[in-house]
This record gives structure tokens, C-alpha cells and sequence, in this order.
């Protein structure tokens, strides 16, 4: 059980903070926490997954864990509802992490709405490594920016785009992604958002020759591997197309070994498809 | 000293709380959050003859204290899972239950056949809620002589010793009728029962929220079908062990199926909310027993049916 | 303008929310919380030939996100009823959809005699979901033959006016099958679902919670096995009219079903939690349609199954 | 909606407050509330009945109805676990009222457990219409009896009887009731309890000659007459059994009309029994 220690309103989202002790230290850029939601005779039986957006270990203190959560259906609109001093059922870290280069090269971060939030913390990791560090964030309307100034602060430039012109400019991310990489240079992408964004997005780094890691976000309902519920269909080092869960096997992937636009279909050629 | 153990056919099992088939993974996830040794049995995800996608994604949809899944029975087929699953289950000292399932007659004869000399399962669970596609992708357990058929194929082809579990779905119009004919056919005990068939309408998209349509409803809100599936199964065959599932989030729901006839639970649905479920489960159900003054499991299965007392 | 009006056979109606059966009592409980003349229909619960004292007590049971009812049909027989609900009702301005419910053939072709000449009726929903007496108590609306026959025996006697809306049960094994059946026998529409057979067992007691052991699973537990059901005939029949009901509790509930194939939908455990329910689905409902771009009710009929755009 | 005003633990219960408007001038002794428990995602789709204990007309300021609570399955408890300023969806008044008589008669209130609750604003009618009024109230143990002071003022006398003896006399309340009654000539009683306790007394009743009214407790699914779950069979005037709903035709019903223990079966003869 995490207590919440601070619940706000920020813009479109509320960014909600959990003193989770020991495990807050375990927590890299990319995993995940899942929640349960709608309390103790909830009809809801499945847990929510939020990316983690901070998490800071404190010691003794006992750790801190942040979220970022957009009220969307009965279950997120619950906790976004709950009051500090609550306590939550929560399991993290979950999932893989975003790859982090050994060498100081030049990533770009791209994330969309509720999406930039674990964006923040990896590119603070990044900078430590000697990274240059730009980032692009997108949504529909200056609401579903998510940019704290202090993450605003841990980036050498950020790029801002809305659908209906609000703040930065008026377009999608992909707009502006191609000149960004171009004028700075960029070896990597790294992207959260909903998944027509990462899809585009990977077209964008496949045609540069970027290379492109994402953290995909499909329904879960285990969240810990058991049901095979949240696959996608990955082409792995052998060639072979494999329907790969991605709450273990993500939800930080490789753009490139995925098969996009493939939902409501199993790709053909995909192992055991019949 | 209070006796949890319990059997199904010839198997024993040294507590009652299994995982349900589907729901556990290869194992290997669970086992992270608590030792395998703990539970009654593992009872493996159904594994067919061949590696199998699944169905194409949504494959889930949450629901009233519930979900849909159309998983689609993804799964590396029979000859990787021996090699790998099987081998890694065993090495933990997990008493195992293996799940199988066909597309075919042929399919189930085959399985068993490769499962008859593999050392250190304690019993098969036959999943025959599949699309038998020799007949129009009608589900085997639907109809009494493709359940008998199935099971029959199973039976001819495991050899003397190890039980045979069949699982049965509830969406029938008798479950008896079925469960009478798969016993003729060889069944040594039921697993009762498997999901409910449902469906989902996304009103945003306003199409199936399913890729494959409809799916197959687990959790809390199946329960009362499943103790009614359980009870009536129970009274008509008393001498039938049951290993009951659907919706069992507590020791006091895996106790309710207990009382209507169970002999050992599995649980689904509950560990997806809580990967320590089934752990939580069997501790409940231990102090639930004790408490109702039970020295045994075994006293308490079927204890509903007891005609003693006013009714 | 948008229109609401919807048909079930040849009974028209000013909007598609009614009541369900059994769960309005006589209407008159319901209309000190709001005008009868605001449903589409009251649905009066399903009335036998003779008087009836209805199950032993407990009759009811909570479930996750459901209920499990066994009322029994308690109810004052179709001439006490015909004497003084149907003729208050009328009086209301009230739209009226009668159910009736035998314990053999005979009682279907008795009560639709006595319905034939009555006034200010809109449409009969045959209840088929009961015990028939004649054949060991195995449900009418469970053999395609005993569902057939109860219909039929409806249908020959009711005369050409009135539409009937056979209501089948989910505890099948096809309902399509069975609403082909009913069909051909001489239904114009068809009511889908009845509640679903579950238990549950008190683990205090230790024994099932309620007197007739089994009952009726209601709520919104059960909506995706209704919106199956709905789907699967909608798809077999496209031109047969439903009535749709199963655990709905807002409007998006009655849209979900409307989508399936629904051209009207009846709510019932709903009430039980707010009686106010039906009003505030029927308004909820028209938003949506309004929000999805709809101009009337019809056009979102087994919306859910259009061909047309990317699967 | 009525939001909660004041919720305080007493005992083993909890004494709940809400602001309930103009409503709480219609509510009478015996009337109950419905209330949904759970929450917006809750699995419990059924309201919990819970009889009224005062209820105040305040005019413009709004009306005060207050309840006591007895933490028991789910619904129960997590109603008790509310917090001031909570808003319940609360359905109220429902059922029939104690009958108060036109005379200055004696009456005995008798309650089992949280059932006294009822009776403290009975007694306060029937002050006002001139009765005395004797109280016996009963549980198993002294923090199962609820019996505030105010209330203990308002009545003439008052016998607490606990099983375990923790206050007042060890026993039952049906062990000191044939004294009271004959000693202070009691001429009607009025109990509310639980159903074997109520028919306890009404055999007593029976048996001595007095008028028993009392507030059964069936389960209830909607506690308005439309669904017929809390029936219970009923003697007419008539002379026939009928299965009448207590949630409409009470929960306040004549004692000596009610067939006792009649749970699990019909009783024989009952109108409609086959
Ligand atoms: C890896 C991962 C990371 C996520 N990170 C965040 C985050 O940082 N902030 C945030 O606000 N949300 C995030 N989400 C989405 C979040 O988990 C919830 O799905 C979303 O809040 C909607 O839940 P709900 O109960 O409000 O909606 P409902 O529509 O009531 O949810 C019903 C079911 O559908 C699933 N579902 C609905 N929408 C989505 C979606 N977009 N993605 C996946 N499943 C969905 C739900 O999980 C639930 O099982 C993430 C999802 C995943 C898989
Ligand atoms: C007319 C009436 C007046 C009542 N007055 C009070 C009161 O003043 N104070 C109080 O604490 N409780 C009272 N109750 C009981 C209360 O309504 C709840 O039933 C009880 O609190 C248990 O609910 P639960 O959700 O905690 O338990 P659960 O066991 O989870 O309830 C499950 C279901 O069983 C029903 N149920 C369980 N116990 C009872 C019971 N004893 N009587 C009727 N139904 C039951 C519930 O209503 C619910 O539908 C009253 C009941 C009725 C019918
Ligand atoms: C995601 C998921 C996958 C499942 N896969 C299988 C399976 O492979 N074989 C099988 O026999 N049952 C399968 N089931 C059914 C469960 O084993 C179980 O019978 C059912 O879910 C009811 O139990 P529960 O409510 O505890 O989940 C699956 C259920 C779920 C939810
Ligand atoms: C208490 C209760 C009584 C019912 N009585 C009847 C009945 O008399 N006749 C009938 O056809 N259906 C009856 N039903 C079934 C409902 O009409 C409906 O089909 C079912 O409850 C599913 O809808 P719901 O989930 O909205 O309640 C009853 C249901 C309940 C809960
Ligand atoms: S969410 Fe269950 S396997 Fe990924
Ligand atoms: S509680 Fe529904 S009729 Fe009384």
C-alpha cells in the first residue's frame, strides 16, 4: 500500500505522489506502476498502469513516486479523485526501461499528452551520461502539455505543438520532427504517446535511419505476464514475427522490430499464425 | 492438526488453491512474487499440438467485477512447452497439472499421447471449451459426443495413471448431461467451469471492443455460475471430484465453491488484480475452515448438499 | 428533430426505454416517482393463470455487480390482475406490454384467450424462462420443441392483433437456435435476456443463501452475456425485432445494447438502486444517439454489425 | 444527494447525521432510509435499509435525519467508514410508521441491538400524546446496547439486559419482559430486532394479551414494492396469508398478523400456495 502525499490539478492532468519506501529506488525511466482502482467493493477487478514519472529514493526517508494521470473513464477519473493521506494498492516498478547509451550521443525525447511524463526523468539520466537532450512534446490543446518548468530546465531545447495552435505551434510533433533532426543531429528517438504517434513517429526515424525506442501503451490486464492479454507483434533478432507481451517485454520496445498498425489483425507470417 | 490436502482422481495435493489455466503464465512470472511449492497445483495455460498466435488484439475488456478475454489460446505447442515449461516447473518442485486442448479429436489423442510417459505431472486438465474445426468451429464441450469424443481420445491414448481432468464450460443448456457423458467417456474428475461467453460494444468505435468478437467472462460476476454449476454437477455425481473455478477472490469464495462441492479451487481472474492472490486465498480458506470448526478440507466439500438440520 | 419511436412486431412506441418484467411492480410504486407516460412501455410482471404465493423466503441474494433473485412468480393471477392493474394502468395513459408465464402449454393458450379482447394492450412478452410442469419442471425456453410449443399455443390464440415478444433464457446452449424456433412458431419479436441460473452459499450458514436454492442472476454482471445474445440474433435474424435487457444501468449501457441489435430496451435491477433508473437511462440514451451523430433510434439499430470500414 | 454532518463511533456502531432538507419533515418512528453504498464504481448494486433514529425539521436551514450504524458485511462498513462531507445518495422516508395511539396509553418499547434506535423518537410521539413509556433494550454485550442519554431521559423507566452481562441484567430481553409488563400494566408493545427476538416477544405478547407492533428486518433489493424480495407472510383481516413486502406494508407490522418463523417455506394456506 502506497499513501498519496500530494495530489494536483496541472492543467488537463493531476500529478500524484505515493511514498512507496524502499522499492522507489528500483524505478527506472520507461517502467510502470499498476494501481488498483475504485476501492475496497470495486467493480473494477483490473489494476491501472500509469508510466512512472519520478521517482526518488530517499533512504530511510522512505522513497517517493510520482505519476502523472489524465481523468479518462471510471477507473483514472477514481484516483484522480482520491485525497492525500489515502492509501493505494500499487506494484512497481513494472515493465522494461529505456535504453540508456553508453556513449554521449544526441537523443531526442517526443512525447505525446500525458506521455511526456516519464520523458522528464530519462532526460535527466541522459544528461548525466553527457547527452544532448531536445525534446518535442505534442497534444491536441495547451491543456494536455505536461511540461514542468523544471523539466523544462533539464533540456537544451523544447518544441512544442498543438493541434489547435493554443501554445507552440499549430501542427503534430511529426511536423516538426524532421527539422529538429536534421538541424541537431539527432543518433536517437525516444517516444511515448498513444500509438498512432509512436507508429508515426517510427516511419519519421525509420526514413532517417534514427534509431527509434518507444514505450507503447496496450490494455493490460495483468500487467505482470500472466494473461497475454496486452501483446503486440514484435519481429525479433531470428526475423520471425511473435506476438510479445508488452508489460514484460515493454513497454519500452524497439520501433523498428514492431509491426505496426496491426490491430484487429495478426500480421501474416507471424509465428503460429494459422 | 488441521488436514488440508485433497485429491482429484488419483492425484493428491497438499492444499486445495490452484492457478486456473491461462492465468499463471509459464509459471515463471508468478514465481517472482511467491514460491510455486506453496500452491496445491499449477495448472499450465492449455497447450495445443502446434505454436499458435492467438487472436488478434483488443484480446480483453474489462466488465462489471469482471473481464472478456479472447486470448485465442497463444501458445508455443506441445513439443517447446515439454522441453521448456515443463522442465523449468518441475525443477521448482511445483506439483504441475498440465492443460491441454485440441482442434480435433486426432489433436487430443495426440497430445495425450505425447504427455503419457512425461515425468512429474500430477494430472491432465482437458480443455475441450475449443472450436473443434472438423465440426463447423462448434465447441467441443457444447455438445455431448464431441465432449465424449474428446475426453474418449484422451482416455484411449494417457495410459493407466494419469487422472484426467475435464473442463467443461457453463454455457449449456445441461451441464450434468455433459458431465455424465464425459465421466462415461473416462473422466477421472470436472474442472467447473470454464468462462461465459459475452461481448462488448466500444459505444465510442461502436463496434466489438473484442478483435475476435466475443470472448470469454471471468471473475466475480461469474461466480454464482459457477457455484450453481458446481452444486448441481455435485448433487448429480457425488462421487466425482471437482476442481471448481470462476470468480474466487477470497478465502471466503473459494470456501462458498468448497461447500457447493469443490474439492480443489483454482483461481483466474483474481491474480491479474493481485499477483499473490492465490496465496491470500489459500490462507483465508485455512482460517475459514478452522474457524467453521472443519479439522479437514475434505469434511467440507459439498457440506451445502447436507440434508441434516431445517433447510 | 430527433425521433426516438421504436417498434417491436406491429407495436409502435414513443421512446425504447421500458421497464423489465418483475421489476416494476405493478406500476403503481414506480409512478409516485415520475409520470408511467415517460417509458416507452411498462413491462407488468409475467402473470400466471391463478394466484400465486411466489418462493420461500430469502428470495434474494447480492452478488458482484448482480443479484440472484427466485420471486417464484408470486402474483394474483391473470383475472384479479386483468380486474385491477392492467385497468389503473390504462387509466395512466400508460403504453402496456403484458408478460405471461405457464406451467403448461395449455396455460399459454388459456392467458392469451383471456388477453385477446382486452384494451389499451400494446404487445404480450411471453415469458418461456418457467418451470414446465408437464415435463419434470425442465424450463419451456430450454428445448427448441417446449419453446415452440408455448408460442405456438400463444400464437393460436391470441388472434392476429397483438405482437408477441417471445423472452428466452441465456442457459442455453444456442439461442439462436431456440429463437429460430420461436420464430417460425409465430413470434414477432423476441425479449432477450432472462436472468441467468446461479447460487450462492452462505458460508455463515453454510448452506445455499436462498430457500429455492437456485435463482435468477440480474445486473450488470450479466451485460455482456446480454449483449452476446442480442449480437448472435441479431446477426441470424437481422429483421426479427429485440427487446433487449441484461444489467443495464445507463445510458451507454442501453446504447451498447441498442448497437448489438436492440430496437428497445427493458430495465430492471437498475430500478432497485435508484427508481428513478428508466428516466435517467432514456435521457442519457438520447444524448448519446444525438452525440454519435444519429437522427433517430432506428438507424442505431445492430450499428454494431455494419460491414463497412476497417474491422 | 444528503451529505454526511456528523459520523461518530458509540459503542459498536456508528451514529450517522446527514442534511437531508425538507424531507425530514415527513419521516415518522418506524420510517427507514434507503442509502447506496460503494461509491460511483461500486459492485454493490443494492441499497442497505436503515431505520430512522430522529429526524429533524429545521426549515429553511434543512432538515437533519440521523441513523445507527452497525458495521457488518461490506456495504455497512464502508458507510461507517465515510467521512463529514461525503455525499450519500440517500432515498427516504420509506415504509410504514409505529401506530400511535389516540389515548394516553402505557407503552413498552423494546429493542434488540441497534433496533433501539427507532424507538428513542417513538417515545418521544408518545410522551407528547400523554403514554408513559417503559423501555427494555437488549444485545448480547454493553457496547452492543445503544442507548444515549437524551433517549434514557425521555423514557420512564429502562431495563438493559445483556447476554454476557456486561451491563444491566444477564438474560434476554424476553426474560425481565412478563414483569414490566404486568408490574407497570403495560397496553401495547412496540419492538424492533432482530426477527427471532421479535417473535419471542410477540409470543409473550400473545400470551399476556397485549398489542405488539413491530419493525421486521427482511433483506430488501429495492425497498420501494417493485421487486418482492422482502415478503413475509401476513394474516389479513380476512383471515387469509398472504406474502406481503415489508419494505412497503411496513417494516412496522401488527405482531400477532405475522406467521413467525417462516423463513424457507410457505406457510400452508397461504393465498396463492400450491
Ligand atoms: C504502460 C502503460 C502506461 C500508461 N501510462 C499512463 C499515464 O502515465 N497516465 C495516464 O493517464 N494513463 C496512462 N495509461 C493509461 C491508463 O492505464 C488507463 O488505461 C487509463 O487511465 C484509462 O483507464 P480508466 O479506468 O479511466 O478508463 P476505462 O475506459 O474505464 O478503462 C477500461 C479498461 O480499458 C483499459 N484502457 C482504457 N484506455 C486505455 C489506454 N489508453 N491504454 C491502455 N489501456 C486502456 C483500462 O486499463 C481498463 O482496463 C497507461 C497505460 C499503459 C498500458
Ligand atoms: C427495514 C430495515 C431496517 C434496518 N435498519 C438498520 C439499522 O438501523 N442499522 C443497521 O446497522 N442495519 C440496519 N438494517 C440492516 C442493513 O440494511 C444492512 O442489511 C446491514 O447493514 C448489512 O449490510 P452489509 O452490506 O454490511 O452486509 P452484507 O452481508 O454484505 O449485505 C449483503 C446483502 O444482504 C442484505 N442483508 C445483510 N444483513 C441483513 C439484515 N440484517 N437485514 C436485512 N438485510 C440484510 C443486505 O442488505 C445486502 O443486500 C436494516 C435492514 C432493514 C431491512
Ligand atoms: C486471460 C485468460 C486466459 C484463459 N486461458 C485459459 C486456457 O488457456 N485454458 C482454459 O482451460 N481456461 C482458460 N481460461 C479460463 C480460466 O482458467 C478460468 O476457467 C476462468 O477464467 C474462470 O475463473 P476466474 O474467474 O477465476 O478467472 C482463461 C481465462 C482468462 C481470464
Ligand atoms: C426481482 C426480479 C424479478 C423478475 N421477475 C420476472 C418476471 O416475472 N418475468 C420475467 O420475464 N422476467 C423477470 N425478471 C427478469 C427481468 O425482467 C430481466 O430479464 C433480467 O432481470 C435482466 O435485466 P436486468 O439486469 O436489467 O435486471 C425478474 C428479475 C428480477 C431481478
Ligand atoms: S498485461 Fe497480462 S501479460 Fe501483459
Ligand atoms: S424490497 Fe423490493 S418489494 Fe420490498
Amino acid at each position: 500500500m502506497a499513501e498519496i502525499v500530494s495530489n494536483k490539478k496541472v492543467g488537463a492532468y493531476h500529478h500524484i505522489v505515493f511514498a512507496v519506501g524502499e522499492l522507489a529506488k528500483f524505478a527506472k525511466p520507461g517502467n510502470f506502476v499498476a494501481i488498483a482502482v475504485g476501492g475496497e467493493s470495486s467493480s473494477m477487478v483490473l489494476r491501472r498502469a500509469f508510466a512512472i514519472y519520478r521517482a526518488f529514493d530517499r533512504g530511510t526517508n522512505g522513497g517517493l513516486l510520482e505519476i502523472v494521470v489524465a481523468p479518462h473513464g471510471a477507473g483514472s477519473t477514481w484516483l484522480t479523485n482520491q485525497s492525500v493521506g489515502f492509501k493505494v494498492d500499487l506494484i512497481a516498478p513494472l515493465g522494461t526501461a529505456f535504453g540508456i547509451p553508453t556513449e554521449p550521443i544526441r537523443a531526442l525525447l517526443v512525447g505525446g499528452g500525458y506521455g511526456s511524463a516519464p520523458l522528464f526523468g530519462l532526460s535527466e539520466v541522459l544528461k548525466n551520461r553527457g547527452c544532448r537532450v531536445d525534446m518535442v512534446l505534442g497534444a491536441s490543446t495547451a491543456m494536455k502539455i505536461y511540461a514542468p518548468l523544471d523539466g523544462k530546465r533539464s533540456v537544451s531545447s523544447l518544441t512544442i505543438t498543438t493541434e489547435d495552435g493554443t501554445t507552440g505551434i499549430t501542427g503534430k510533433v511529426t511536423d516538426v520532427l524532421p527539422g529538429i533532426i536534421e538541424t541537431n543531429q539527432i543518433d536517437i528517438i525516444y517516444s511515448c504517446g498513444p500509438m498512432g504517434m509512436l507508429e508515426a513517429i517510427n516511419q519519421i526515424a525509420t526514413d532517417l535511419g534514427v534509431v527509434h525506442q518507444c514505450a507503447v501503451e496496450e490494455s493490460m490486464a495483468c500487467g505482470i505476464g500472466v494473461c497475454m492479454t496486452c501483446v503486440l507483434p514484435i519481429r525479433g533478432e531470428d526475423g520471425e514475427i511473435r506476438m510479445l507481451r508488452s508489460c514484460i517485454d515493454g513497454p519500452v520496445v524497439d520501433g523498428s522490430s514492431v509491426i505496426w498498425n496491426s490491430k484487429r489483425q495478426i500480421p501474416e507470417g507471424t509465428w503460429g499464425a494459422n | 492438526m488441521f488436514n488440508f490436502r485433497t485429491s482429484l482422481g488419483q492425484a493428491e495435493f497438499e492444499n486445495p488453491i490452484f492457478t486456473a489455466s491461462g492465468c499463471a503464465g509459464s509459471g515463471k512470472e508468478l514465481a517472482q512474487f511467491f514460491d510455486l511449492t506453496e500452491l496445491g497445483a499449477v495448472v499450465t495455460k492449455s497447450i495445443m499440438l502446434k505454436a499458435r498466435s492467438g487472436r488478434a488484439t483488443p484480446r480483453m475488456a474489462e466488465t462489471p467485477s469482471g473481464m472478456l478475454n479472447s486470448i485465442g489460446l497463444q501458445g508455443p505447442g506441445i513439443d517447446l512447452f515439454l522441453e521448456k515449461d515443463i522442465s523449468w516447473l518441475r525443477d521448482q518442485g511445483a506439483r504441475i497439472v498440465v492443460s491441454i486442448a485440441g482442434e480435433s479429436v486426432e489433436d487430443y489423442a495426440v497430445l495425450a499421447r505425447k504427455l503419457r510417459a512425461v515425468q512429474g505431472i500430477s494430472a491432465l486438465e482437458v480443455n475441450i471449451s475449443c472450436p473443434n474445426v472438423e465440426n463447423r468451429g462448434q465447441v467441443f464441450a457444447c455438445q455431448p459426443a464431441t465432449a465424449r469424443a474428446a475426453i474418449e481420445a484422451v482416455r484411449r491414448n494417457i495410459g493407466g495413471e494419469l487422472p484426467i481432468i475435464a473442463k467443461l464450460t457453463p454455457d449449456v443448456t445441461s451441464i450434468v448431461e455433459i458431465a455424465e457423458e464425459v465421466v462415461a467417456a473416462g473422466a477421472d474428475a470436472l474442472a467447473l467451469i470454464n468462462t461465459v461467453l459475452g461481448m462488448v460494444i466500444d459505444t465510442n468505435t461502436m463496434r466489438p471492443k473484442l478483435a475476435g468478437k466475443t470472448g470469454g467472462l471471468s471473475g466475480p460476476a461469474i461466480r454464482p455460475v459457477a457455484v450453481r454449476a458446481i452444486y448441481q454437477v455435485h448433487e448429480a455425481l457425488p462421487n466425482v471430484k471437482i476442481l471448481g473455478m470462476g470468480g474466487v477472490a477470497s478465502g471466503r469464495d473459494a470456501f462458498e465453491l468448497i461447500l457447493a462441492g469443490a474439492s480443489a479451487v483454482s483461481v483466474g481472474t483474481a491474480t491479474f488484480g493481485n499477483p499473490t492472490a492465490v496465496i491470500k486465498i489459500k490462507e483465508e480458506l485455512q482460517t475459514q475452515l478452522i474457524a467453521h470448526g472443519f479439522d479437514s478440507l475434505r469434511e467440507a466439500v459439498g457440506y451445502a448438499h447436507r440434508k441434516d438440520g431445517n433447510q
